[in-house]
C-alpha cells in the first residue's frame, strides 16, 4: 500500500520559524521526549485512574468462577516486558489467592520461569502464607515447544508435564494428581508479551473446548491489535499494558486491600511518565501539523 | 534430479503428512515432535552461525578493515561468553548431585554466565528496546501530517488514543455524564468504540486476509510451483 | 508516489548545536558519575542497608550496566565508538547466549539424552526420567541428527547441495502446520466471529449497538474488498476498497496510539534503573 | 528443453494430485463419520469420542474448509494453466522495488533486504526468502550490492540459497558474493543493535523490510528514514503494520506480502494462486453475508429455525 502521510517534502526555502519547525532535527524530540519520562520519575508523579469495561471484565471473569477453584496462569514474558506485564502477574496472583483459587503456574517463555517465580516470592508467600506448595499452588516452570505444549496439555497433562519445575511428579502434588487436561481448569490467565501467549492459548486450548474454562489475558500494548478479534468471545477479559495494570490494581485494591499497597501499585506509579510523555506526543502531532500548513501557505511545497 | 526433483518431494511429502496429520488420531503429536527435531535442528545449525560469524570477524581483524578493533570485541565477549556457558563454569552445584559439574546451575547471577546475562545482555536489550519510546515519537511528528482523508483518519484516531490513554482523556471530556447521549464523545468511550468496534474489523479482515495469503503461500510450497528456495549450483 | 526521504540533512546539525549538546552532556554526566560514586561508596541507603547484596560484583555490574545502557542511548545523538562498543559486546554475547541456551536446551536433553541417555545422566543431567522405550526415542533422535548433519555438510567442499534437503524438510513441515491452524484459527475463527445480527434488540431498538455491529461487518467486508486483487480499483469496487483504506488507517492509528504506552514503559524502566539502582537519586 | 518443462509440469501436476487425494479422502472419511458422531453424541462428548476413531472427526467442518480453499488456489492455478488472460492490479510498493534498486545503483550504495527475525518454521520468513530471490535476480542484473544481515543460522543458508540461485537466473552466477549475506545473532535487540548501526555508517538507498517483524520494525524504518533510504516493507505481523505504514514509504499489508512473491516471479502459476485466493475471499464475503443474515432473522425469533441455523454456523466455523 502507498502512505501517503510519510512525504514530507515541506517546503524548499523554509523561511519562516514555523515552516523550518517541520524539518526539526529529530534529535530535539529525542531530547524532550527523554525529559518527559526522566523528570516524572524523579519527581513521582501519579494520577488517578478510572477502570476500562475490558478491565473490569478481566475482574469481573475472575470474581465469576467458584472460590476455591483451579486457576492456570501462564506466565509468557520475560523481563523485556517485565515493566508492562508485572503488575498485572502480581495483581492477579494478589486476586486469585485472595479468593483461595488453587493457582498453577507455567510459563511458555523460558524466562517466564523466574517471573512466576519472583511473583510467588513477592505476592503469594508474604501476603498469603496460608498457601501451600503442591496443595494451594503448583509451579509447573518451563516447557519448550511452544503451542505444542498448549496442545498437549489440552489433551494430557501428565504428559507434557510429568514433573513440576523442582522435579517432584505430579501425581505426588495434591492438587495436580487428579488433573488429566485443560478442564480441569475454571479460568486460564496467560500473560503474554508475544508468541506463544494469549494467542495461542485462545487457538489451542479453548479453540477444542470452548466452554470447559474462561481464557483471560494480559498484553502488552504491541501485541494487543492481535488478540482484539478474540475478545470478547473466546477471550473474556484483557489487561491492557500498564494502563490495563493500573486499573486492574485498582479493583483488586478495592476489593481486597493488601497490607503493602506499593506490592501492587507498580502500574500506577508507572503511569506518571505516561501522562507527560503522551501529552508531549500530542503536542509534537499538533506541531508537525501547524509547520505543514505554515509551510504550505508560504507556498514551499504540495 | 538430487538437487531439484528430491528437496520439491520431501516438502511436498512433509506439508501433506502434517496436514493429514492434524486428522489422524494417532499422529495428534507429530507436530510436537517435529517441533523438538526443529528445535535441535536449530541448535546444529548455530555451527553455521558461528562459523560464518567467526569467519567475517577473523577476516576483518586479519585484513585490518576499518574498524577491525570492534570485530575483535565482538569476538572476545563470544567466546568468553560461550565457554563460560558452555563449560558451565562458575556454575552453582545442583544441591541434589553437588559432585556433577554439568548439573550446576549457569544462569543464577552468581556465575559468570547468569552475570553478563544480568549485567550485560539485559541492560543493552532493554535499552535498545527502550530507545522505540523515542522513535515513536519522531515517527509520529513526521508521518502524522493531514495530507488527505486517510492520514486525517490515521493521525485523528491515534490523537484521539493518545489522550484517551491516559487521566488526560478523563480531564477533558469527563464531565459528560455516562447516561447522557453525548457520552459516545467521551474520550474513554471513543476508545472503547474505536478498538472494539472499527480496530476489531480491521484486525478481523486483515487476519482473514492472511489466512489465505499463508493457505496460498503453503500450497504453492507444497505443490512444488514455488522453488525460490532452490539453489542451483 | 516518488519516495521522498530526501532531508537527509538532517543528520548532520548546525556546528553551534554540537558545542551546545557536548558540553550539556559532559556537564551532566559528570555530576552523575559523581553522584553514583558517591553511592557505591556506601552512602547510598540500599548499600547501608543491605551489606551483602552490594557485593563487589553487583556494584561492578551495575556500572557496566550503566555505561551499557547510556552507550545505546548515545546513538540517539550519533553513531559514536561507545555506541559501537556496545553493538560489538551485545552482537557477541547474545549470539553465544543463544547458542549455550540451545545446546543445554534442546541438544542435551533431546538429541544426547536420547542418543547415550547413560552418559548425559552420570555427567549432565542426573535427574532425568528413565525412557519406558528407549530404542524409539533413539531413533527418533537419529532423525534430527541426520538433518543437522546435511544442512552443515554445506560446509564441506563437495556436495553442499544436499543441505537443501533439510531446508526443503523444514519449509514443508511448516507450510503443512501453517496452511492447517491458518485456515482453522484464522479463517474460520474470524469469520465466526464476524457472523452476528446486524439490528440489535435490547429490550427495545439499540440503536448504538445497531451501529456498532454495522460498523464491525461493514469494516470487514470493505477491508476484504481492499485486498481483492483481481479487480482494479475503480467505480463500485475503487470507492468500497476506499472505504476499505480508511477502516484501514484508523486500525493503525489506534494500533499506533496502543502501543505508544508499552514504548514508554520500557524506557522509563531504563530510567529508572539509572536513577534508582545506578545514582540512588529517586 | 521443452521436455525439461514438460516434466516438471507433470511432476508438478502429480504433486498436485497427490496432495489433492491426501487432502480428499481422509476429509470425506472425517465428513462421513462426523456426521454420525454428531447425531450420536451430545455437542461436549464429540471431542472425547472423536478422539476414539483414527480420524478426528470433530475436525471435519475444518477438513471441508480446507478442501474448500485449497481447491480454490488450485482452481486458479488450473484457471491460469488453461491460458485465459489474468488479470491482476498492480500493487504500487512492487512497482517501486526496480525503481529502489536502480536509484541505489546510480547512487553507488548499497541495497538492504531484511528477512524479518524468525526461524524458517515462520512461514513469512519462507515468503520474504522467495521475496528476497526475487529482489536479488533484479539486483544482479543491475549489479548492485545486496546486503543481507539475518537473525538465525538456517535462514542464512536459505537466503544463500536463494540469491545464488537468483544469480544464476539473471545469467550472473559470477557475481554472487555469498560473504554478503551474514548471520548476526539469534537474538532480537542484537540484530537490531547490528543492523541498524551497519544502516548509519553504509547508509544503503533502498532498505527491504520482507518477513516477520517485532518491537524492532520502527527501529528500522525511522533509521532508514534518517539516512534517506527509500523502504518497502512487508509483513503478515499485524501489530507492526502501523510502525511500517507510518514510517516507510510503501509497504505490502498482510495478505499483499504474501501474494508480492507471486506477483514478482511473473509466472503463470503462481499468478493463478492469486487468483485462486480472490475465490478464497469472495466465499469469505458470501459466507459472512449468509451469517449475518441468518444471524439478524434468527435475532427476532431466538427460538427459530433460523436463530438455530445461525447459531450452528458460528459454532461449526469456531467463533
Amino acid at each position: 500500500m502507498t502512505t501517503h502521510m510519510t512525504t514530507q517534502r515541506d517546503n524548499a526555502g523554509g523561511s519562516s520559524f514555523l515552516a523550518r519547525l517541520g524539518n526539526l532535527d529529530r534529535r530535539w524530540i529525542f531530547l524532550a521526549m527523554g525529559l518527559s519520562i526522566a523528570v516524572p520519575i524523579l519527581l513521582k508523579l501519579r494520577f488517578p485512574e478510572y477502570p476500562s469495561p475490558m478491565s473490569r471484565a478481566t475482574f469481573d471473569a475472575v470474581e465469576s468462577i467458584p472460590e476455591g477453584a483451579p486457576v492456570l496462569l501462564s506466565f509468557d514474558y520475560d523481563p523485556a516486558s517485565a515493566a508492562e506485564l508485572q503488575p498485572m502477574a502480581s495483581a492477579l496472583v494478589h486476586h486469585c489467592a485472595s479468593r483461595h483459587q488453587k493457582i498453577v503456574f507455567m510459563a511458555l517463555w523460558p524466562l517466564g520461569k523466574q517471573q512466576a517465580d519472583k511473583t510467588i516470592e513477592t505476592v503469594l508467600k508474604p501476603f498469603h502464607p496460608e498457601y501451600k506448595e503442591g496443595v494451594d499452588y503448583v509451579q509447573l516452570g518451563y516447557q519448550s515447544g511452544n503451542e505444542g505444549v498448549i496442545k498437549l496439555m489440552a489433551t494430557n497433562i501428565p504428559a507434557q508435564y510429568p514433573t513440576d519445575a523442582s522435579g517432584a511428579a505430579l501425581k505426588d502434588l495434591p492438587l495436580v494428581a487428579g488433573m488429566r487436561d485443560l478442564s480441569s481448569f475454571k479460568l486460564i490467565a496467560s500473560i503474554s508479551a508475544g508468541y506463544p501467549g494469549a494467542k495461542e492459548w485462545v487457538q489451542y486450548a479453548n479453540g477444542p473446548m470452548p466452554d470447559a474454562f474462561k481464557v483471560v489475558g494480559g498484553s502488552t500494548g504491541v501485541q494487543v491489535s492481535q488478540l482484539l478479534p478474540y475478545y470478547p468471545h473466546q477471550m473474556e477479559g484483557m489487561l491492557v499494558a500498564v494502563k490495563g495494570a493500573a486499573e486492574y490494581e485498582m479493583l483488586v485494591e478495592g476489593k481486597y486491600p493488601i497490607a503493602q499497597p506499593e506490592v501492587i501499585g507498580q502500574g500506577r506509579v508507572r503511569m506518571g511518565p505516561q501522562l507527560v510523555a503522551h501529552l508531549l506526543m500530542i503536542g509534537l502531532i499538533v506541531l508537525g501539523n501547524i509547520a505543514m500548513v505554515a509551510g504550505r501557505s508560504r507556498g514551499g511545497a504540495r | 534430479m538430487l538437487q531439484r526433483t528430491i528437496p520439491i518431494a520431501i516438502l511436498c511429502l512433509s506439508g501433506v503428512i502434517m496436514i493429514v496429520a492434524y486428522f489422524v488420531s494417532f499422529a495428534v503429536s507429530w507436530s510436537e515432535t517435529v517441533n523438538v527435531w526443529f528445535n535441535i535442528l536449530s541448535a546444529v545449525a548455530f555451527v553455521l552461525g558461528a562459523g560464518n560469524l567467526l569467519a567475517v570477524n577473523l577476516e576483518k581483524i586479519s585484513s585490518r578493515r576499518p574498524g577491525w578493533a570492534y570485530a575483535a570485541i565482538t569476538l572476545v565477549s563470544f567466546f568468553f561468553m560461550l565457554v563460560v556457558g558452555l563449560l558451565k563454569l562458575g556454575a552453582v552445584p545442583d544441591p541434589k548431585n553437588p559432585l556433577v559439574h554439568f548439573a550446576g546451575d549457569y544462569e543464577t547471577s552468581a556465575s559468570p554466565y547468569g552475570w553478563m546475562y544480568e549485567y550485560v545482555f539485559s541492560p543493552l536489550t532493554s535499552t535498545m528496546f527502550g530507545l522505540l519510546a523515542f522513535y515513536v515519537a519522531s515517527a509520529a511528528f513526521r508521518a502524522f501530517r493531514a495530507k488527505n482523508v486517510e492520514s486525517i483518519l490515521l493521525l485523528g484516531t491515534a490523537f484521539i488514543i493518545l489522550i484517551a490513554q491516559t487521566a488526560a482523556g478523563i480531564f477533558l471530556t469527563g464531565w459528560i455524564p455516562q447516561d447522557s447521549v453525548f457520552a459516545v464523545l467521551r474520550f474513554d468511550s471513543l476508545k472503547v468504540g474505536i478498538t472494539e468496534h472499527i480496530q476489531t474489523a480491521g484486525m478481523r479482515a486483515i487476519t482473514i486476509g492472511i489466512a489465505l495469503g499463508v493457505a496460498a503461500t503453503s500450497l504453492r510450497l507444497i505443490l512444488g510451483i514455488d522453488k525460490s528456495y532452490l539453489s542451483k549450483n | 508516489m516518488n519516495a521522498s526521504n530526501t532531508d537527509s540533512n538532517r543528520n548532520s546539525p548546525a556546528p553551534r548545536y554540537t558545542l551546545l549538546w557536548i558540553s550539556l552532556v559532559v556537564l551532566s554526566g559528570s555530576l552523575l558519575v559523581l553522584r553514583a560514586a558517591m553511592a557505591a561508596q556506601g552512602d547510598g541507603g540500599a548499600a547501608a542497608a543491605d551489606p551483602a547484596a552490594q557485593s563487589l560484583w553487583t556494584t561492578v555490574g551495575i556500572w557496566t550496566a550503566a555505561i551499557l545502557t547510556i552507550g545505546v542511548f548515545s546513538f540517539l545523538y550519533r553513531d559514536n565508538p561507545l555506541y559501537k562498543v556496545c553493538e560489538s559486546v551485545l552482537i557477541g554475547v547474545s549470539a553465544a547466549y543463544w547458542m549455550v541456551n540451545g545446546f543445554w536446551t534442546s541438544l542435551v536433553p533431546q538429541l544426547f539424552g536420547k542418543l547415550m541417555p547413560g552418559l548425559v545422566r552420570e555427567y549432565a543431567l542426573p535427574s532425568m526420567p528413565v525412557s519406558t522405550t528407549p530404542g524409539l526415542d533413539f531413533a527418533l533422535a537419529c532423525v534430527p541428527l541426520i538433518l543437522g548433519i546435511m544442512l552443515v555438510w554445506r560446509l564441506a567442499p563437495k556436495g553442499g547441495w544436499i543441505s537443501v534437503w533439510p531446508i526443503a524438510m523444514i519449509i514443508g513441515v511448516t507450510a503443512g502446520l501453517k496452511l492447517v491452524s491458518s485456515i482453522e484459527s484464522d479463517f474460520m475463527a474470524q469469520l465466526g466471529a464476524t457472523m452476528r445480527p446486524l439490528v440489535v434488540m435490547n429490550g427495545g431498538f439499540d440503536f448504538w449497538g445497531t451501529m456498532a455491529a454495522l460498523v464491525g461487518v461493514v469494516g470487514v467486508l470493505t477491508v476484504l474488498t481492499y485486498f481483492f486483487f483481481s479487480v482494479e480499483h475503480k467505480g463500485a469496487v475503487g470507492k468500497t476498497a476506499r472505504v476499505g483504506v480508511w477502516f484501514l488507517m484508523i486500525t493503525f492509528g489506534s494500533a499506533f496510539g496502543l502501543t505508544v504506552m508499552g514504548r514508554i514503559t520500557l524506557l522509563a524502566q531504563r530510567f529508572e534503573f539509572l536513577f534508582k539502582d545506578w545514582l540512588h537519586i529517586s | 528443453m521443452m521436455r525439461e518443462i514438460r516434466e516438471r509440469s507433470r511432476s508438478t501436476m502429480l504433486f498436485a494430485a497427490t496432495a489433492a487425494a491426501a487432502i480428499a479422502i481422509p476429509c470425506c472419511i472425517a465428513l462421513a463419520e462426523g456426521e454420525a458422531a454428531v447425531e450420536a453424541a451430545a455437542p461436549s462428548a464429540t471431542a472425547a469420542a472423536a478422539t476414539d476413531s483414527v480420524f478426528r472427526t470433530d475436525r471435519g467442518p475444518l477438513a471441508i474448509a480446507i478442501v474448500i480453499v485449497c481447491g480454490a488456489v488450485i482452481g486458479g492455478i488450473m484457471l491460469a494453466r488453461s491460458g485465459r488472460p489474468l488479470k491482476i492490479r498492480r500493487l504500487a510498493a512492487l512497482d517501486a522495488v526496480d525503481e529502489a534498486i536502480g536509484r541505489a545503483t546510480e547512487m553507488g550504495r548499497s541495497v538492504l533486504f531484511v528477512p524479518g527475525i524468525q526461524d524458517m518454521t515462520d512461514i513469512q520468513t519462507v515468503a520474504g526468502i522467495t521475496i528476497l530471490g526475487r529482489v536479488a535476480k533484479t539486483a544482479a542484473e543491475y549489479d548492485a550490492k545486496l546486503e543481507v544481515p539475518t537473525c538465525r543460522s538456517i535462514v542464512m543458508a536459505a537466503a544463500r540459497d536463494a540469491v545464488q540461485a537468483a544469480h544464476f537466473e539473471a545469467g550472473r552466477p559470477e557475481t554472487y558474493n555469498e560473504g554478503n549475506i551474514n548471520y548476526l545473532t539469534d537474538e532480537q535487540f542484537g540484530y537490531v543493535a547490528a543492523v541498524t548501526g551497519s544502516m548509519v555508517r553504509d547508509k544503503p538507498a533502498a532498505c527491504f523490510y520482507m518477513g516477520a517483524f517485532y518491537a524492532e520494525s520502527l527501529l528500522f524504518a525511522e533509521n532508514g528514514n534518517s539516512i534517506g533510504a527509500i523502504q518497502i516493507a512487508g509483513t503478515a505481523e499485524p501489530s507492526q503494520l502501523p510502525f511500517f505504514v507510518a514510517a516507510c514509504d510503501y509497504t505490502l499489508i498482510g495478505e499483499e506480502f504474501f501474494a508480492a512473491s507471486a506477483y514478482l516471479s511473473g509466472e503463470r502459476d503462481q499468478l493463478g494462486s492469486i487468483k485462486g485466493q480472490d475465490f478464497g475471499k469472495l466465499l469469505a464475503v458470501g459466507a459472512i453475508l449468509i451469517g449475518c443474515l441468518l444471524a439478524t432473522v434468527g435475532a427476532f425469533a431466538p427460538e427459530g429455525a433460523v436463530a438455530h441455523a445461525a447459531e450452528t454456523i458460528k459454532t461449526t466455523f469456531g467463533g
